[in-house]
């Protein structure tokens, strides 16, 4: 009888988790709405964790042994959450999204050694669980480090490589197929192990060929196959939360991974697979050849006149602005402009950074008034009226490339029309290229003029020029 | 066909449905917080974790389940974190109040 | 709780807010064929009188059954005809430009 | 192994069925792709019906009742499906929701009969199916009645109303509850028959008193209900395709119910209860008054004069454009005038007519095209620079009231700002009022002219007049 009140209790729990879920994933996907729809969340998760205390499996050393781990695994997530700087994002998400992958595969694992007689249907979770979770753990794992650049960021290839993800795929399928058939015993545990190991290879092999710069659309698709394991894991256990979160996230991640993909004008095939293809020899090319043709550098000073004289200047902030931290100091300069009479807006660009939306935090960091930053579409035709674009450790999001060279990799990809505007200063600390790897012809062009350094402190100089001025 | 596994399959495809629908309209700036605001939600799998621990009879059942409830419980409180004071610095954007919206930084749960 | 009554509660509780969800941005122009559309959806109970109907076993509920089985009949038939007709109406709008907009569509995504 | 085979066959075409009518759904609410829309729900509803003979609980003398039954219903619902004009719709929906609704309950009965030892869930669900099936049922006859005008569109109020309401639903409450008690037993069984039978005269009850003008928000809300009856006879036989395409049809039914109810600036409850409280009796007062100030008859000779020689026009069409079924006269007559170089545009109110959508429907079939509907948002700020405002057929989207006087039933609805236009021409048979009943100071105003008659012939004379012009 209390048994039954118990499982009653948890079932309500789970079935009022998911609506909550559902309901705080909606709002989240609304500006106006999306810190609460996270709260949501997390009360939904919360009530989850707590009504799986009360079930009856679990009891005596184990509890110890959860709460344990509850305490720990929280300390280990939430330290670097509360401390890792903006630009760390991408790879904070992408360790916490490697944490749940592994999660999945462990669970799946433990889940056939626990049963005996695996069902068909089941061992079709259980192996799929396994594989997705322990891929979604490598590769997750390679993306942060690309991300750090603990490793680098080009695509890393080697001599046949699909022939290796080739080879791994078949074993996996194979070793797959007979933990399903076998159902059950010590051998096909080991071969579950073994599945599970050449998926943690596969992860990493599969990830490694990726360019740096495409580590949030990757980092989104494991984000959604981490969601599609723990739904797996639910429908094992029989536990409708875990077969409905990890469904929402399974396919609002997949759409997600869409969308960004299209942002950057890329196909999610493209992402992926495109190091194999065409263009990590025709990037690499294009990069080397650079530095040859003319450039004109500027001086701080002869860079502040125009700026304080200036109608109306635009801001093109990039990934470079992110490195530099410059994001106050920019602010600074702005209001003394403004202070000056000079309109300053900025144009953001919906990749610009190393995630969608990095301008936007950074910018509101420092209290950017959010109606001066405006968004691509919305400003771009306006470049032709503009005095000045200072762009700011932007280069791929300004590159002319992408509107007239169909041969360049981001041909296609829509960008600010920085090269319309009646002059161009750019910040940056030398003549390398962004992350798409690829020369950019607006550093030639004759408006352009070239100020070196990192940006933080290019711009603070021209804070003083600009009060001189 | 089993009852249990078709009724489970009708609770996946609705949820697949629902998780297509919901993002539909989602701005390019939300992008980040909801990638990593889902990313948490399938932390739920620490769930999981935790029954196969609760129910572990040998001892690397338990070192399994156990490293499982650790990371699972990373995920979790890492991700919710992490996606807050995501969305906590786009609620500052009206740049007057910064003060007043540091608090309620603080008090997001 | 019985397992299928709650797998049953989860599938109708999905289902509730995909219906809510689908519906979100529908303009008043559609309100009517949206209307005569689900209206037709319902329609669906007739899997049910056909049930029922089947496994009838006195007269009376044969009765009972075959009134259920006419009336849902004619709620799908009738209802998806008007429907179609009422879009069929919509469609003809564009009058000149018929052609090139068809081709739009096409394109989308 | 066999039967085994069909059911297999049966579960997934369930399935199926299910996810077309939520792609089907959608579909259907976005203009582009809704005609795919309601076709994916036809292949989901046949997939579903074909499906069903392969249970093997449908055989023998009975099988060939149901083909028989679907034949004659099939029939029956085709025929007025093709037949039926324009105007006609509201009620003819209503016709088939009521349909579905005494489907639902008849259902719920022989389910009831069938099982022996009902649980409490799903005696809970058999009692609210019979009650919400059987009160769709007959609120939707009293609908149809009522746009048919067979009874008066009148809300029909009498005294105590609202007591015998009460009793009756005390009374289904009490039957409802030993229902689920007794579970079972020809008692039983006796007793939800009585508990259908109070549910068809409580459906009755509860739409008499509503206006004929709010008969597509009732429709619209008892959709839901039979949506909702579906789902629950669904739950009871265990059939998830019922549970999801009923609960859908409730939950979206809902949504429409309030966001039609918006459009004409009601709530949901307002339209459902609104004649016991104060309307009822101020609309009847208004509507008595009329007839005493003085009004503008104009001939069509002399209509016609400003028409031809106006640079600009707009025609508001109303519910009296679909009574005349003069929508081809109109479209002559605004060719006729385009030929000379007048401006023609039509005003579409969101709830012109009986139904969202009708002016559309209506032009759109005599081939107007698109462009030259103009919703009201869109339009409303354009009448002060309009020569001739042409009024056909409509009154209470017109009725200045509704910005102006607080007192009045339709105050807050948003109008189309027709008497801000140079002059106005109303074609209209008498001073009679609109759908809801009450006065309209438009007609009285010193710019307007009217133009009694039944549209369809006024329109054909104006043609006349015009061509003689
Ligand atoms: N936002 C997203 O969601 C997202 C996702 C995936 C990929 N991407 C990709 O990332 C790229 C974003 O374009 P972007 O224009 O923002 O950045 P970018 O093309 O990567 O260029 C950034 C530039 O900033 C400069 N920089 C770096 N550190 C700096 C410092 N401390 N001070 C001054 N300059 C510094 C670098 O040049 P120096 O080294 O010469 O200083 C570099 O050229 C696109 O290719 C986009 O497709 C974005
Ligand atoms: N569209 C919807 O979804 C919807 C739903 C529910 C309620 N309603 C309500 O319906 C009303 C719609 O407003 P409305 O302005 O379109 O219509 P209305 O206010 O009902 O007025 C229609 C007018 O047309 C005239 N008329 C009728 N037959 C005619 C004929 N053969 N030739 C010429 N005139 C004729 C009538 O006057 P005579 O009798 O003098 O000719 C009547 O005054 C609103 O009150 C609205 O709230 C609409």
């Amino acid at each position: 009888m209390i048994e039954d009140g118990r499982t009653a209790i948890v079932d309500l729990s789970y079935l009022v988790a998911s609506a909550l879920f559902i309901v705080g994933l909606k709002q989240l996907s609304s500006p106006a709405t999306a810190r609460r729809g996270n709260q949501l969340s997390i009360l939904g998760m919360a009530i989850a964790i707590v009504a799986t205390f009360l079930l009856p499996e679990i009891e005596g050393d184990n509890l110890v042994l959860i709460v344990v781990g509850i305490v720990i695994g929280t300390a280990i997530g939430i330290v670097p959450a509360r401390q890792v700087k903006m630009t760390a994002m991408p790879q904070l998400v992408a360790a916490f999204n490697g944490m749940g992958g592994i999660t999945a595969a462990l669970v799946s694992i433990s889940e056939f050694s626990q049963k005996s007689e695996v069902g068909r249907g089941e061992g079709l979770s259980i192996v799929l669980g396994t594989l997705i979770g322990a891929v979604s753990f490598t590769g997750s794992a390679v993306a942060f480090l690309k991300l750090q650049e603990r490793i680098s960021g080009r695509p890393i290839v080697f001599p046949r490589q699909q022939l290796y993800n080739a080879g791994i795929f078949a074993a996996i399928g194979l070793l797959g197929l007979l933990v399903i058939v076998l159902q059950d015993g010590n051998f096909a545990r080991s071969l579950l192990v073994l599945l599970f190991l050449a998926s943690l290879a596969l992860g990493t092999l599969l990830v490694l060929p990726i360019g740096g710069a495409d580590m949030p659309v990757v980092i989104a698709l494991l984000n959604s196959a981490t969601g599609l394991a723990a739904a797996l894991t639910g429908f094992v256990l029989g536990n409708q939360a875990l077969v409905i979160a990890g469904a929402l996230v399974g396919a609002s991640g997949t759409l997600l991974t869409m969308l960004m993909a299209k942002a950057m004008n890329r196909s999610v095939t493209n992402v992926i697979f495109g190091a194999f293809g065409a263009i990590a020899p025709g990037a690499a090319g294009a990069a080397g050849g650079g530095e040859a043709k003319p450039i004109r550098e500027i001086s701080v000073e002869d860079a502040a006149v125009p700026l304080a004289y200036a109608q109306r200047v635009i801001i093109v902030p990039g990934y470079g602005l992110a490195v530099a931290q410059a994001q106050h100091a920019v602010r600074e300069l702005a209001d003394l402009l403004e202070g000056r009479g000079v309109d300053v807006r900025y144009a953001i660009h919906p990749v610009a950074g190393r995630m969608p939306g990095h301008m936007n935090v950074l910018l509101a960091e420092a209290n950017v008034s959010y109606d001066r930053l405006y968004e691509m579409e919305r400003i771009n035709d306006d470049f032709a009226r503009t005095d000045v674009a200072l762009v700011i450790g932007a280069n791929d999001v300004t590159n002319p490339a992408a509107r007239e060279d169909t041969a360049s990799p981001i041909y296609g990809m829509p960008i600010l029309n920085v090269d319309q505007a009646a002059s161009v200063i750019v910040l940056k600390r030398s003549m390398k290229s962004g992350f798409a790897g690829i020369e950019n012809e607006l550093f030639h062009n004759e408006n352009t003029s070239m100020l070196f350094g990192d940006a933080k402190e290019s711009i603070d100089r021209l804070i003083g020029a600009v009060k001189a001025a | 066909m089993d009852q249990d596994i078709l009724l489970g399959t009708y609770v996946f495809g609705l949820a697949i449905f629902l998780g297509l629908e919901v993002i539909n309209r989602v701005p390019s700036t939300l992008h980040t917080p909801l990638m990593s605001g889902t990313n948490a939600i399938h932390g739920i799998v620490l769930i999981g974790a935790m029954i196969v621990l609760g129910s572990a009879d040998t001892w690397w059942l338990q070192v399994l389940g156990f490293i499982a409830v650790v990371t699972g419980a990373a995920n979790v409180a890492g991700g919710f974190m992490v996606t807050d004071r995501m969305l906590g610095m786009f609620k500052k954007r009206p740049a007057a109040n910064a003060a007043s919206d540091q608090g309620k930084g603080g008090q997001g749960r």
